[in-house]
């Protein structure tokens, strides 16, 4: 079971509060019947289901009901950090570098 | 290839059984073949095996970034049905039960396909409803499935417990008697074995880390650890971790990695006599020919490529097989495990084509693959043969998320009033 | 003899030492066969202290097998026990604590013990190499369900299972703490003390029912000036004291979890003769540690030689173990044979208790001098550069054969001993099963020749040998820096630097890998490299020669490491014996994976109080009570009890359904709709909203009137439905499915707080707030009216579909006037708690008019006779708007809405997509079921495609006949036709007709 | 000021042991208040204090109760008999302004557990850490109690509310007096 930090409740809860949202950062469009099938397509099932450092979406379903999001690495299951819905994505890629480091360390 | 029969065995008594040759060959890499297949599971070793029995082609690598089988294959609750809802994928299914029958046979390898019955059960109004429907979909697609009542359901599976006061009764079942269990190494084993002697290089600890093309697009073969092996066509079949694969070729799928834990009790004297399903609960069990009792349970919600689910997973399942075999739960769980199964959107397969020229792609099976395997490696091998589906895996193409063509077995399952 | 039982059964107990109470004396069997213990004793101290060493046979062989270990690793002895009249196998008679009356026996023998016909198995061992199963019983196909297989599972499997109900109850404890001790020997002590020193939260487990590990067998050794024992006893009670510390013998970590999540298995009153049934048989302690002192020691090994097997062969340590803690003899003349220095220590506790010590056998060339010394000054013959090349006796080992290596590697025989009992090691294996299990990796360690924890994940760090650190004193100050280090990460208590002073208990050197050398016939002898699952170091060979090259294939190959000790004993001699055969060093051959638990876990123990209605919870209505009273039967929806139906008197539930429908039709029917999910959606673009979440268009509607609502996933199909009411201009009263309840409310909560953050809306589950009655039918009126105030209930004021706010009974009431049935309808929505008296009091008015309450079953088929749909019924999430025939739900002018988008994608659009359809058999008595095929042909060839299935099939009382839903291929176009329905018995034929089967215009919803 | 969670004096205890009780309590209002910044701002004129706005934390005052449940989420409680007066004296507060006030005094019921085992006993069910560092007195929080949700006010030390919807309150006592049983052993 996973502990997660819920950027509202500034805790960290246990998983089984927690309902998992998927990848995080795939908004919806604006007008989606200025898409064709497959950009449709692309929007309602493809996903990059990243080994390693994943932005995906949570949501305090059994605490304080907000989602939010979370970068975690999906091969230790570990969380990198948790921030809230609207806040930017972290550049994935220097939080892995800075992992990297930390582990070298 | 020496031929295993009882005989052999006992010949071989007579040398210590220091005369057994390897069951395959551990080659080094070519530099190019005319196919390889990425992932040396069930599936993809079956893709091997029939592309050179069926199709002729023996110029075939399969690589593995570790041992073979050890993904999926060898982790799983080894159950195999056909009795699916949807005509597409009981045709899938039933082509594989039909290879079942007779694989052992077949690859001259004991693969214990044992046809114990599998039996699903039916714990409100509503899985009536769904089952039933499976049951009339299935005898007009000449798959073989029929509705038991509780009592007739207890009959067959003795420890089953039909008290009309616990928390969900046993209401009826739907039993396939022809479904049943194998020995999961067996198969990847038995494939490997026959693969290898008709030629097909099985190449372990290689990595794919690059998949090459030609300007123009089409495939040229794959970067690995172990260097460059060319290929004219290229089959992906490596379940959980197809994403991180297909990501070289710079295709996105309909696909999410989550971890499936299955578990095993110490091994007791008979006591299970088939293999148990229920949705509803989420349990499923049977008892392995060593006397363990396997159990499946559930997947955790969240993508991972860790083959580790979390214990409460775990536990949700016990409760379940503790309510309905309440005996067992003095039994002791002996080992727990993941796999990562690759999950799509309506939870059926995609086997066939992709964008990519030379590309060719088997996935999706989430938690359900191992029962196909026969069946996924004999169409996969024909559409990478041929260039184009076989009739039956032709629905379960990738396009069906673009044109919402879906195979949806998991919708049928919803509740509402 | 004991001294204080002249009867005493117990031969080989020595006169005194151990700790056990020798004050009283236990009685208890094994296979019937009484015998005595003290308190304190295992099973298996109590077996040996009786002279009992053949206690089990093995799983394929069926050799006859002694106790090995005495630990929980145990392959050999485990018994049944029986308690509550059911016997529990498989349990480890080395953990099996002895109470009054304790009964066990032995396990995977037939018809006994001294005599198992199974043991044929071991004769024709020839025929049995590794996977030999995979290369026969093939013909003839029909014989492996049939012939084969039954012999196989009879043959395989260890104990018995349980038969009966286990009437055991059991606990969870969600449990958090700064610093988990798992281990409670030298190094989890000290870690225990110095983190607990600090304050810090600690909780100490240990598998052992006795706290102090290797400490409770040790002689010699002191500890801060005190015997090792007594250091023990003084340290437990000082942990005892503090408050911060939580102490749990009987408790093995059997899984480490990412993020310090850490499960332990306490096992509460196996030990117990009689225990209070209010306690549980066994916990679950669900352990959040901020930090993880992993104090698990080492496991020794056995020693690979030919015949090793035999009962009185014992690992020295257990030997050691059952002389010094319970005062038990391992034999009467022992040979000690060695690769290390520890078991030197096994052979002179035995010689100075009394013991005859035949010889030490040590395959080194030059053991270390001062042992030789203690040996000599002992009187104790040693052979260096001997191993033991075989063995014989039937039931007990009588004989040793012994062997001198020579310089060149090979064996020349030296001689027979004669001797009872073999204690041997071939060094330790530090114990990192739990350290894998939290995803570190091992490292081999050449000096230790072991692999050992590497840098940790998670936030653990090991301690003592099974990390590699050797010698008492050296342990000792690791574990207590240990926890000092962990308690200072987990609360930034700053280290005091203390240490723990120790004497004896040296290092102990040496140790071997693999299997021994020996001047046997390798292809005729069978030496063990896994015990119970009779996998010899000739399997591991076989399976390497046949081209298992991975550590994994050879394990699954052979099942070497995949018995109930879970390879503890056998990994390390495997895996050496396989990087010989594949000429790799062994680090490269590599280690399998350890998997979780550490041991065996009872399933009880995970479900925990999960039993009955607490195994998922019974969600009831208020009219629940009154419905168990009127006998009305339920069934399961999701988690709620909904009354399917009410049968009077001797009526079965097609009678009663058939009733229940008629008067409802003919003059009124009461149901019960409180499940159904409810939402309050308020704020003021809740309009907005609604617009963009459900198909329909919502700004037109004005406040007081509802509408039928539809709504649609991403991929345009049908997920949910209910009824919207306005209640004011920013305040909606939306329902869902009973089912789709939490659903849709998390996907209004993700739409809202994701995609529209700038809408002011929030929604409130009211589900719970409101029981709901449903009152239909032409005498709806006259029932509510007289509790109705402030609300005009004629046609003209309150039409269908109509919502307003009120008084009921004098109660704050929502009332709708909204059908299901097609009949004239109210919706009462009362406040929960008042549930219950108001279901009453509409009843009685019911009554009244003649009419009845009905169930689940009757309101699906009075709104089947109208053609409304089910969701999950009519729809399987493959099912739009337009093949359901709500084509007029969808709002056409609306800019999008979710799943809008999907609905024109081709296949969606397609000819020939599956519409629902009414469905009338030709012979208005036949009835359909549900999930049936539907076909064009009465006989169709296998492999048909099916033009669609029966959905919904029922006997309509109010038309006199049977009725159907279905969903059929372009089935609005066939209306009229006639198509069939095959089934086993043959074909029924059916008309399709329009869904709308009763009142089609509608004329009764007005009344 | 007096509590607001009273035990129901019609009811006999759930459980009465030295080392633990459960009794169910009377009667609520209960008010569900979301909304943006400008009317929570605006309750306190209901509520005679301000909403709390540190996350799992509770406000008292004036006889009424104000429970952090979310950011944009309050539970407010008040004597039953004050319903509707409450109801509409919130709904006048933020009367124009971006909010909902629901009404779900029937929704929810509430147990009070108490005695020096309560925070053991909760936590055979309950999985966050309940010492009182980690959950002092005060907090409240939504959790779970095995599968149901839960809201938990810890109200002294050895005292916390424990509320739940309706429906699922039976399943939530049987789980605590299941694991209370071994409380009455010597």
């Amino acid at each position: 079971m996973l502990l997660i930090s819920c950027p509202y409740c500034g805790v960290e809860r246990p998983e089984t509060e927690f309902r998992y949202g998927g990848e995080a950062h795939i908004a919806r469009p604006a007008d989606p019947s200025q898409l064709n099938d497959e950009e449709w397509a692309q929007f309602l099932y493809m996903r990059t289901n990243t080994r390693g450092l994943y932005a995906e979406r949570w949501r305090h379903a059994h605490g304080c009901g907000r989602f939010f999001n979370a970068v975690r690495d999906t091969v230790s299951d570990k969380f990198v950090c948790t921030y809230k819905a609207g806040e930017p994505k972290p550049d994935l890629d220097a939080l892995a570098r800075a992992s990297q480091e930390k582990d070298a360390r | 290839m020496t031929r295993y029969s009882f005989l052999e065995v006992a010949k071989n008594a007579f040398s210590a059984h220091k005369n057994w040759g390897r069951q395959w060959r551990s080659p080094e890499p070519k530099p190019a073949y005319d196919v390889i297949i990425i992932g040396a599971g069930g599936h993809g070793l079956a893709t091997a095996y029939y592309l050179a029995k069926v199709h002729g082609i023996t110029n075939v690598a399969v690589l593995d970034k570790g041992w073979l089988g050890g993904g999926n294959t060898g982790r799983n609750t080894t159950i195999v049905r056909s009795n699916y809802l949807w005509e597409e994928s009981a045709r899938l299914y039933q082509h594989a039960l039909d290879l079942w029958d007779g694989l052992s046979q077949e690859l001259n390898y004991n693969v214990m396909y044992s046809q114990r019955g599998v039996m699903m059960l039916a714990h409100t109004v509503h899985d009536i409803q769904v089952f039933k429907r499976h049951i009339h979909a299935n005898r007009l697609a000449g798959v073989t499935n029929e509705w038991l009542s509780a009592e007739e359901a207890k009959e067959f599976c003795p420890p089953l417990n039909i008290d009309k006061n616990i928390r969900y009764p046993v209401m009826g079942a739907a039993l396939q008697r022809v479904g049943g269990t194998a020995r999961h190494d067996a198969v990847a084993w038995g494939y490997a074995r026959g693969a290898s002697a008709m030629g097909v290089d099985i190449i372990q600890n290689c990595a794919v880390t690059g998949i090459r093309r030609a300007p123009t697009g089409e495939v040229t073969g794959v970067e690995t650890t172990r260097g460059f092996i060319g290929a004219k066509k290229i089959g992906c079949v490596a379940a959980g971790n197809t994403s991180v694969v297909m990501a070289m070729a710079g295709l996105k799928l309909p696909l999410e990695s989550n971890p499936l834990q299955a578990l095993v009790s110490e091994p007791v004297k008979p006591a299970f006599p088939c293999v148990v399903m229920s949705n509803t609960i989420h349990a499923y069990i049977s008892q392995s020919d060593k006397g363990e009792l396997v159990i499946g349970a559930g997947t955790d919600q969240f993508v991972s490529y860790s083959q580790a689910g979390g214990l409460h997973i775990t536990t949700h399942t016990l409760d379940a097989i503790c309510e309905l075999f309440p005996m067992f739960r003095r039994m002791r769980m002996l080992r727990n495990w993941g796999g990562i199964v690759d999950n799509t959107p309506d939870r059926s397969p995609i086997i066939g084509l992709t964008p990519v020229p030379g590309l060719y792609l088997n996935c999706g099976w989430g938690t359900g693959g191992f029962k196909a395997t026969p069946g996924s490696g004999h169409v996969f091998a024909h559409t990478i043969a041929t260039g184009a589906p076989h009739p039956v895996n032709a629905p379960f193409s990738l396009d069906r998320f673009r044109t919402g063509r879906l195979i949806d077995e998991a919708a049928a399952a919803a509740v509402a009033h | 003899m004991s001294a204080h039982s002249q009867n005493s059964t117990q031969s080989t107990r020595l006169a005194h030492g151990g700790r056990i109470d020798r004050s009283r004396t236990l009685q208890f069997s094994f296979d019937g066969k009484v015998m005595q213990a003290h308190p304190g004793d295992t099973l298996a101290s109590a077996l040996i202290a009786n002279g009992v060493h053949l206690v089990g046979r093995s799983f394929k062989y069926h050799r006859p097998r002694g106790i090995l270990t005495a630990g929980s690793e145990e392959p050999n002895a485990l018994v049944g026990v029986y308690r509550h009249g059911d016997q529990t196998p498989n349990l480890r008679a080395t953990q099996v604590e002895v109470y009054e009356g304790l009964m066990a026996i032995s396990q995977n023998r037939y018809p006994s013990l001294d005599f198992d016909v199974g043991a044929i198995n071991d004769v024709l061992s020839p025929l049995f190499p590794a996977g030999f199963y995979y290369k026969t019983f093939m013909w003839p196909k029909a014989f492996w369900d049939k012939v084969y297989e039954p012999v196989i599972r009879a043959a395989a499997g260890l104990g018995k299972p349980p038969k009966l109900a286990d009437p055991d109850h059991y606990a969870n404890l969600y449990a958090h703490c700064d610093v988990l001790v798992i281990g409670s020997g030298p190094a989890g002590l000290a870690a225990a003390l110095s983190a607990s020193e600090t304050g810090a939260r600690v909780i100490l487990c240990d598998e052992q029912a006795e706290m102090g590990g290797s400490l409770l067998s040790e002689t010699g050794s002191t500890i801060e000036g005190l015997p090792a024992a007594d250091w023990v006893a003084a340290t437990l009670a000082t942990l005892a004291q503090r408050d911060n510390v939580t102490l749990l013998p009987r408790t093995t970590a059997f899984g480490y979890f990412v993020q310090n999540f850490i499960a332990l298995a306490e096992r509460v009153t196996d030990h117990l003769a009689q225990p209070d049934a209010n306690l549980p048989r066994e916990r679950m302690w669900q352990v959040r540690a901020r930090q993880v002192v992993i104090a698990a020691g080492a496991h020794e090994r056995p020693m690979v030689f030919p015949e090793n097997d035999r009962p009185g062969i014992l690992l020295a340590s257990a030997g050691r173990t059952y002389l010094n803690r319970y005062g038990a003899a391992a034999g009467r003349r022992v040979l000690v044979t060695t690769a290390c220095d520890s078991a030197w220590a096994a052979a002179f506790d035995l010689a100075d208790a009394g013991v005859e010590v035949v010889a030490i056998a040590d395959m080194r060339a030059t053991p270390p001098e001062p042992l030789r010394e203690a040996a000599a000054r002992r009187g104790i013959r040693v052979e260096a550069a001997c191993v033991v090349t075989g063995t014989s006796g039937r039931l007990r080992v009588s004989k040793a054969m012994l062997g001198r290596l020579r310089n060149d590697g090979s064996v020349v025989s030296a001689g027979d001993v004669t001797c009872d009992a073999i204690l041997m090691s071939s060094g330790w294996t530090p114990s990192v099963s739990l350290y894998s299990q939290s995803r570190g990796k091992v490292v081999w360690n050449a000096e230790h020749e072991a692999f050992l924890p590497g840098a940790s994940v998670q936030r653990e760090r090991s301690a003592g040998s099974c990390r590699g650190v050797n010698g008492l004193a050296a342990v000792l100050e690791d574990g207590y820096a240990a926890g000092e280090q962990a308690a200072e990460a987990a609360t930034g208590a700053a280290r005091k630097g203390g240490r723990l002073t120790a004497t004896g208990g040296e290092a102990s050197t040496g140790g071997y890998l693999g299997a021994l050398p020996h001047d046997r016939n390798a292809g005729r002898v069978k030496a063990f490299v896994d015990y119970q699952n009779d996998v010899t170091a000739k399997d591991v060979q076989l399976a390497v020669r046949e081209g298992m090259m991975s550590i994994e294939h050879i394990k699954r190959y052979t099942t070497t490491g995949m018995a109930t000790d879970q390879g503890r004993l056998s990994n390390m001699n495997a895996l050496a014996i396989a990087s010989g055969a594949l000429g790799a060093p062994l680090p490269q051959v590599g280690l399998t994976t350890f998997r979780l638990p550490y041991s065996p876990t009872t399933f009880g123990t995970f479900a925990g109080s999960s039993r009955g209605d607490a195994f998922d919870p019974v969600r009831r209505t208020p009219s629940h009570d009154w419905v168990v009273a009127k006998g009305g039967v339920f069934e399961d929806v999701g988690q709620w009890k909904r009354t399917w139906y009410f049968p009077q008197g001797s009526e079965d539930m097609h009678a009663a359904v058939a009733r229940e429908c008629r008067v409802t039709r003919q003059s009124v029917g009461q149901f019960d709709a409180s499940t159904l999910g409810k939402i309050e959606v308020v704020g003021k673009d809740a309009a907005e909203f609604l617009e963009r979440f459900y198909t329909n268009p919502w700004k037109g509607l004005k406040p007081g009137r509802c509408r039928y609502a539809v709504l649609l996933n991403e991929a345009g199909y049908i997920i949910d439905d209910g009824v919207v009411g306005r209640l004011a201009d920013d305040r909606f009263h939306v329902t869902t499915t009973t089912g789709g309840a939490a659903r849709v409310f998390a996907m209004m909560e993700d739409f809202l707080q994701t995609e529209w953050p700038d809408l002011d809306v929030w929604i409130t589950s009211t589900t719970e707030q409101y029981a709901v009655i449903a009152v239909q039918g032409p005498k709806a009126r006259e029932v509510i009216a007289p509790f109705v105030e402030g609300i005009d209930l004629s046609n003209a004021a309150f039409p269908h579909m109509s919502v307003a706010s009120g008084r009921f009974a004098g109660l704050p009431c929502r009332l709708f006037r909204v059908s299901f049935t097609g009949e004239l309808g109210f919706e009462v929505n009362v406040p929960a708690r008042h549930g219950a008296k108001v279901w009453e009091l509409i009843n009685a008015e019911v009554v009244k008019q003649g009419g009845c309450v009905y169930g689940t079953e009757t309101m699906h088929v009075l709104r089947a006779e109208k053609g409304y749909i089910i969701i999950g019924q009519e729809t399987d999430g493959t099912v739009t708007p337009d093949d359901a025939g709500l084509d007029w739900a969808i709002g056409k002018k609306k800019f999008d809405f979710v799943g809008k988008r999907s609905l024109s994608r081709p296949d969606l659009v397609a000819k020939g997509r599956k519409q629902v359809v009414g469905l009338l058999p030709v012979d208005p008595k036949q009835m359909l079921e549900e999930g049936a095929q539907i076909t064009a042909e009465a006989n169709p060839a296998k492999g048909t495609p099916a033009l669609g299935h029966v959905t919904s099939a029922y006997w309509s009382e109010a038309l006199g006949r049977t009725i159907a839903l279905a969903i059929v291929k372009d089935g609005r176009a066939r209306h009229g036709e006639v198509l069939n329905v095959p089934m086993p018995a043959g074909a029924v034929p059916v008309k399709v007709v329009d869904p709308v089967m009763y009142d089609p215009e509608g004329t009764r919803l007005n009344g | 000021m007096a509590e607001i969670y009273t035990p129901a004096a019609s009811l006999a205890p759930v459980l009465r042991q030295d080392a633990v009780s459960i009794q169910k309590t009377a009667p609520l209002a209960r008010l569900s208040f979301r909304g943006r910044a400008e009317a929570q701002a605006a309750v306190a004129g209901a509520l005679g204090f301000a909403l709390p706005q540190a996350p799992l934390s509770a406000a008292t005052g004036a006889g009424k109760v104000a429970l952090w449940l979310g950011p944009d989420e309050w539970l407010l409680l008040a004597p039953e008999a004050e319903l509707e007066a409450f109801e509409a004296a919130v709904n006048a507060a933020v009367a124009g302004l971006a909010a909902s006030v629901t009404d779900i005094s029937h929704r929810q019921d509430a147990v009070l557990v108490s005695g020096p085992r309560a925070a053991w006993l909760l936590n055979a069910g309950v999985p966050i850490d309940l010492a009182l560092p980690a959950f002092p007195v005060g907090m409240v929080t939504r959790t779970l109690c095995h599968k149901a949700e839960v809201i938990l006010w810890r109200k002294a030390e050895d005292q916390f509310v424990l509320e739940c919807w309706r429906s699922f309150q039976p399943y939530v006592l049987e789980h605590l007096l299941d694991a209370a049983r071994e409380l009455s052993t010597a």
